[in-house]
């Protein structure tokens, strides 16, 4: 028993000296647990771009050039090994740049240690309005604000004919969705459109079937939804079984994602979205030339269509890269301070970071049309003609 | 009124699966006394078996069900015969532990060879519905629920006319009874097992029908599956039909007139109730 | 090993964490936190569960509750932390008073199954409670300097397992083991069973929540999953039972012993930890269903047969 | 007449059944009164009444003159009742003499004991009862015949006044019996009231001062021993039922 104590104890002491690698980057994802599912994009993405990134020669320090190494740990979906993970990441394993998890929750709490220990976390994978309004320096996002996310999708409701004039929010009652939920009562409240429902569910819900009863009941014109994937493929199922036909829904998630329209087949068409990013030839690259072929080498070396969560994690690395190299130094304040200053194209979009540390890219609505991710409205007006009103669910 | 009834039959048809979820855990821990933690993970595992008969072999879902029990009846049987038996007589949370530790390697054994991708098994007719005194009744639904019926009442009668049936029963007495009807107490309890384990394959199967399936689905439907339990009662397994109805109506109806974050409040907060105040459950006669 | 032998290891071992900061890395520090505060859990779940011999899965929520007072103490009133170490606790031992006395009248799986939902329910009800910033949680204020952190956190063990040692030769402690030994036996004679039993339950609701407040206090987040978290109730059981229940040292020991296997696990085989750690969970409780401390007392004599005899008892 | 234990009218209901039907006796101090009684006739029942194991539905129990039935077992045990049982009850895990010490350390003995203290006492009870080469053994390694030694230690450590006996010679040989029955006389003689329940007649013959014959939850007889079992409502009893 002892021995066994000992030797663990021994592991974590001479584990700590073995780490010698030129620039190394360092995170902890959500591999496995509850939230793999959207925790891979950063782990196989984070990966991507330090490959091309090493590829392609790797990043410039003074007059040298240095490769990129990447150490990613699994959280587990447990909020406490990931903080702890990060410590680890930071002072056994010496890393000065650390890049974030998935989800608002664990860039919340792991934020913290980025700010403890002085060094620079740049995170794709939380946009809740909390991760920023606490005046740290050392945390970065790349995720567009969580309040926005429907800002366009608003906005679209306006030019469609019928416009649509009762809506109902749903939203999951974790940091993300409840920031959404705010910004979201803000913008419908400038138009004058009436919110007959606001309702908050439980993130552990699977059966919204008492919720739909009710917008059917209430024959809601639009129904806007902030939560996780799984429950948004469940509201849409049980919408279908209970015939609830409104003219229009929208989700915060899973309408880009491919595994979604997968899981749903024809029963995903109509649906909105949105995304920060869709991979267009538009969107140039350094390293990936444009968003486009960096979706197409994406799906043929993992297997699955990239969203904007791994364009969002490309980035990231990228943004350590320019910064680096700006700083001209491996200093970790340094870097810090170059990234706030930061402005680049990337595949995934503009990086610039505001005051708080946070981009703001525009939300593109987005509908599954016969199978296919349409992008419907950008920043600029219609790009194509939405399916709407849906038609019910008995006339597909 | 429309709204009202219309939650009630909701609340039903979600009743019987919840009670078809719990059937297999009951038998189990009335029988063998084992609280069996991994209950959930098995219903998950019975989902994925239904879903790639579905989609590899283009299996309607209601065919693959009687697959997924089959297999998860060999899987049960093997656990049961090969671990739970090695500590069946050792103090009790022993065997809640070694569960425990069955749901982790089952979980994240799942996750290696399905991946995290989120799954549904999506027929054609999944969609297809009825009207009913005004209610709209979905078909997969109320097929379900026909299933969950169906099997209930096939435990019980297996359990009260068949000689393999009441030797189980008597086990729940008395974990040494199964020699009093001759049968080797090693394959009864890997049997009982297995049988809960393939109602959960069942429960799974049809989870999957209605509702999206991934890894990590077990741990909640494990804590719903204890609510039924407790508040049906371990005695019979028709009283844990009467759990799962009362406790599906229960959820639609909090769900609607409290708030869809409080149904977690009131269904377990009604397991605590039924467990201080009744404890042999609502139907059970009191100790 | 002889008692006193026991206590000057014991000695040492305290010794050593108390001066990890001045030599171990970060990570070692860091480490020692988590496995102190694991320990404490694992020891204050002993008091209950080893030898009162009610396996509780309410003890994350006196450890939920020690963190929500502390957050609530310094986000919301900004007031001191130890003012919100003791909110925590006061809570916790009112929600051991006033639900420990219907519940504890429950035996075996079925206080098992009611103290699993209380947990849910209060994770449930803080989901919706506004003070505790609702299923978003609550961020407190930065806490630099992991060392205060370390200090805290073993002060806190070796209380514990002091009151543990305490309770191991006491009056009290001999009616908390009538009870779990035989309770109608021990009412006969003489104890005060549902007292005693309420006490052990509070006793264990101020440890827990105690480490529930300065672990909130440390890893500055808190919510309602991560706070009455029922797999970190099932990780304290396990780790009693697999140090060795209703013994003074073995849920400590179990506790540092189940924090390294699953540390090094989680960092260097990451994405298997998890397999792993549920396989070590499963062989250790068939091979040794009386832990680690039995098994240091009795291998001796039985050699590797000690397994085969673990088996033999308990199969069919 | 200085009464320890007055029962009056004690009636005990189970989901309707009759377990125990109005009841009524007085044992005096320094006795030993033996309760008979074909099986199932309720004699355990009427134990548990008395040490607060249940609780009566109607009648009143009263130790010293004052009421107890509504005081919980352990409050009773505090007063000075301790009592053995039929199907024994030992602290499977603890040694033989921690078995005994938990009876010093509560009982009437208790409440300012230390453990020391207590395990001392617990080592007179176990030689008292011939038991002292096994202290340190656990109790579930103990035989039958040990194990009804060991209950009887164990009430005795608590230091009752009122001692009930619930079989503790049931499946003991002659020589052991004679040996618990010599054990028995002098704790009376310490000054302790018994009442004693057993089916080896021989034996309560020769302990009881006097004899209570409980049939189907009623009192049938009471007096002396050659009395009441030349009673024929009692044959009859015993009769009815195949016992001897």
């Amino acid at each position: 028993m002892k021995t066994r104590l000992l030797c663990a104890l021994v592991t974590l002491l001479l584990s700590s000296k073995l780490s010698a690698a030129p620039i190394e980057l360092g995170a902890s994802v959500q591999l496995t647990g509850q939230f793999a599912n959207t925790g891979r994009y950063y782990g196989d993405a984070y990966q991507f771009a330090v490959d091309k990134i090493n590829a392609a020669g790797g990043v410039k320090v003074g007059n040298s050039r240095e490769k990129l190494s990447l150490k990613i740990l699994d959280s587990q979906s447990d909020v406490n090994l990931s903080v702890r993970q990060y410590v680890q990441l930071v002072s056994q394993d010496k890393i000065n740049f650390l890049l974030g998890p998935f989800a608002s929750d664990f860039a919340l709490a792991d934020s913290a240690i980025s700010e403890k220990y002085n060094v620079p976390m740049i995170q794709g994978g939380g946009a809740s309005d909390q991760i920023f309004s606490r005046g740290y320096k050392f945390i970065f996002g790349t995720l567009p604000p969580a309040t926005d996310y429907f800002q366009s999708t608003i906005d679209l409701m306006s030019q469609l004919k019928p416009a649509p004039t009762t809506v109902a929010l749903l939203y999951a009652d974790d940091a993300f969705d409840v920031s959404v939920a705010e910004g979201t009562r803000k913008a419908v409240g400038k138009t004058p459109v009436k919110t007959v429902l606001d309702q908050r569910y439980s993130s552990k819900a699977s059966d919204f079937n008492s919720m739909l009863s009710l917008i059917k009941n209430q024959n809601v014109d639009a129904i806007l939804v902030a939560g996780h994937e799984t429950e948004i493929l469940n509201f849409i199922r049980q919408a279908k079984s209970l015939n609830v036909n409104p003219k229009m829904y929208s989700f915060t998630v899973g309408v880009p994602s491919a595994d979604f329209r997968a899981a749903l087949g024809s029963d995903a068409n109509y649906a909105f979205g949105m995304t920060s990013w869709v991979p267009s030839p538009a969107l140039k690259d350094e390293y990936f030339v444009n968003a486009e072929q960096f979706a197409n080498e994406y799906k043929k070396r993992f297997g699955y269509e990239p969203d904007y969560h791994a364009a969002s994690a490309v980035a990231d690395v990228e943004a350590f890269v320019k910064a680096i190299e700006s700083a001209n130094s491996l200093d970790p304040v340094k870097v810090r301070d170059a990234i706030a200053k930061l402005d680049f194209d990337s595949l995934y979009g503009r990086i610039r970071f505001n005051t708080a540390g946070q981009i703001n890219l525009p939300q593109t609505v987005v509908q599954i049309q016969k199978g296919k991710l349409v992008a419907i409205y950008g920043p600029k007006g219609l790009l194509e003609k939405p399916l709407y009103p849906m038609p019910d669910w008995g006339k597909r | 009124m429309q709204l009202l009834w219309q939650i009630l039959v909701n609340g039903v048809l979600l009743g019987g699966l919840y009670a078809l979820m719990a059937l297999g855990l009951v038998l189990v821990w009335g029988v063998l006394n084992i609280v069996n933690l991994a209950h959930g993970a098995l219903i998950m595992l019975g989902a994925y078996v239904c879903y790639y008969f579905f989609t590899g072999l283009g299996w309607d879902p209601f065919a693959a069900l009687p697959v997924a029990m089959s297999l998860l009846f060999c899987l049960g049987y093997l656990i049961q015969r090969w671990v739970l038996n090695l500590v069946i007589r050792a103090p009790m949370f022993n065997s809640l532990l070694v569960t425990f530790g069955l749901e982790v390697v089952i979980t994240y054994l799942a996750q290696l060879l399905f991946s995290a991708d989120f799954r549904t098994v999506n027929p054609s007719y999944a969609g297809a519905n009825f009207s009913f005194f005004g209610a709209t009744v979905p078909w997969v639904r109320v097929l379900a629920f026909g299933v969950a019926l169906a099997l209930t009442f096939a435990l019980w009668l297996f359990l009260d006319h068949t000689r393999i049936g009441r030797a189980i029963r008597a086990t729940a007495q008395n974990l040494v009874a199964a020699r009093l009807y001759g049968v080797n107490p090693r394959q009864l309890y890997a049997l009982t097992f297995g049988i809960g384990a393939a109602l959960a394959g069942a429960a799974g199967a049809l989870y999957g029908v209605v509702s999206q399936i991934n890894p990590y689905i077990g741990a909640g439907l494990t804590g719903k599956s204890f609510a039924i339990a407790i508040i049906g009662g371990l005695e019979k397994s028709l009283y844990v039909l009467v759990g799962g109805l009362f406790l599906g109506v229960v959820e639609a109806l909090t769900a609607l007139y409290i708030g869809p974050t409080y149904t977690d409040v009131v269904s377990f907060g009604i397991l605590v109730l039924v467990l201080i105040v009744r404890p042999t459950g609502l139907l059970g006669r009191t100790a | 090993m002889k008692p006193a032998l026991k206590f000057i290891f014991a000695a040492l071992v305290v010794g050593g964490f108390a001066t990890v900061p001045s030599w171990g890395s970060a990570v070692l520090v860091q480490f020692g936190i988590n496995a102190l505060i694991l320990a404490t859990l694992a020891q204050s779940w002993n008091i209950i569960g080893g030898y009162t011999g009610y396996p509780s899965f309410g003890n994350s929520v006196f450890y939920g509750l020690g963190g929500y007072g502390v957050a609530i103490a310094l986000v919301q009133y900004q007031l001191p932390s130890a003012v919100g170490l003791i909110l925590g606790v006061v809570l916790a031992v009112l929600f051991a008073f006033l639900l420990g006395l219907p519940v504890l009248r429950l035996r075996g799986h079925y206080f098992a199954i009611a103290t699993l939902g209380l947990t849910e329910v209060m994770t449930a009800i803080v989901s919706n409670l506004d003070i505790a910033g609702r299923n978003v949680g609550l961020i407190l204020p930065l806490a630099k300097g992991d060392t205060l952190f370390l200090e805290l956190s073993l002060a806190l063990l070796v209380v514990t397992t002091l009151a543990v040692a305490w309770i191991s030769r006491s009056r009290f402690g001999f009616g908390l083991i009538a009870i779990r030994e035989n309770e109608v036996a021990a009412a006969v004679m003489g104890v005060n069973t549902t007292l005693y039993k309420i006490l052990a339950f509070a006793l264990c609701a101020v440890f827990s929540a105690l480490a529930g407040g300065i672990h909130a206090y440390w890893i500055t987040y808190l919510d309602p999953g991560s706070a009455f978290d029922v797999s970190l109730n099932v990780r304290m059981i396990i780790m009693a039972v697999f140090g060795g229940p209703g013994t003074i040292f073995g849920p400590a020991l179990g506790a540092f012993a189940l924090a390294a296997i699953s540390e090094i696990l989680a960092s260097k085989i990451t994405s298997l930890a998890s397999i792993f750690f549920g396989v070590v969970i499963v062989v250790a409780i068939i091979f040794m269903p009386r832990g680690v401390a039995d098994l240091a007392q009795n291998f001796r004599r039985f050699g590797w047969r000690y397994f085969q005899e673990n088996i033999k008892a308990h199969r069919v | 007449m200085d009464n320890i234990l007055e029962v009056r009218n004690l009636t005990k209901r189970f989901h309707g059944l009759l377990a125990i039907d109005r009841v009524t006796f007085a044992l005096e101090r320094n006795q030993i009164l033996g309760l008979i009684g074909p099986n199932g006739a309720g004699k355990t029942t009427l134990v548990s009444l008395v040490s607060g194991t249940l609780q009566p539905t109607e009648g009143s129990v009263l130790f010293e003159g004052k009421p107890i039935h509504r005081l919980a077992g352990f409050r009773r045990a505090l007063l000075g009742i301790a009592r053995t049982f039929q199907v024994m009850r030992p602290f499977p895990g603890l040694t033989v003499l921690d078995n005994v010490a938990v009876g010093a350390l509560f009982g009437a003995a208790g409440s300012t004991r230390q453990l020391a203290a207590a395990r001392e006492d617990a080592n007179r009870w176990l030689h008292f009862v011939g038991l002292d080469h096994r202290v340190r053994q656990r109790a579930d390694a103990l035989g039958g015949p040990d194990r009804k030694r060991l209950e009887l230690a164990k009430a005795l450590a608590m230091r009752p006044k009122l001692l009930l006996l619930d079989e503790v010679m049931a499946g003991l040989n002659p020589v052991e019996i004679e040996e618990v029955i010599t054990v028995i006389k002098k704790v009376r003689d310490q000054g302790i009231s018994i009442v004693v329940i057993e089916h080896v007649m021989k034996a309560i013959q020769s302990l009881s001062d006097r004899l209570l014959v409980l049939h189907h939850g009623e009192k049938i007889a009471e007096g002396k021993p050659q009395e009441v079992l030349r009673n024929d409502q009692v044959i009859a009893a015993y009769l009815g039922s195949k016992r001897r």
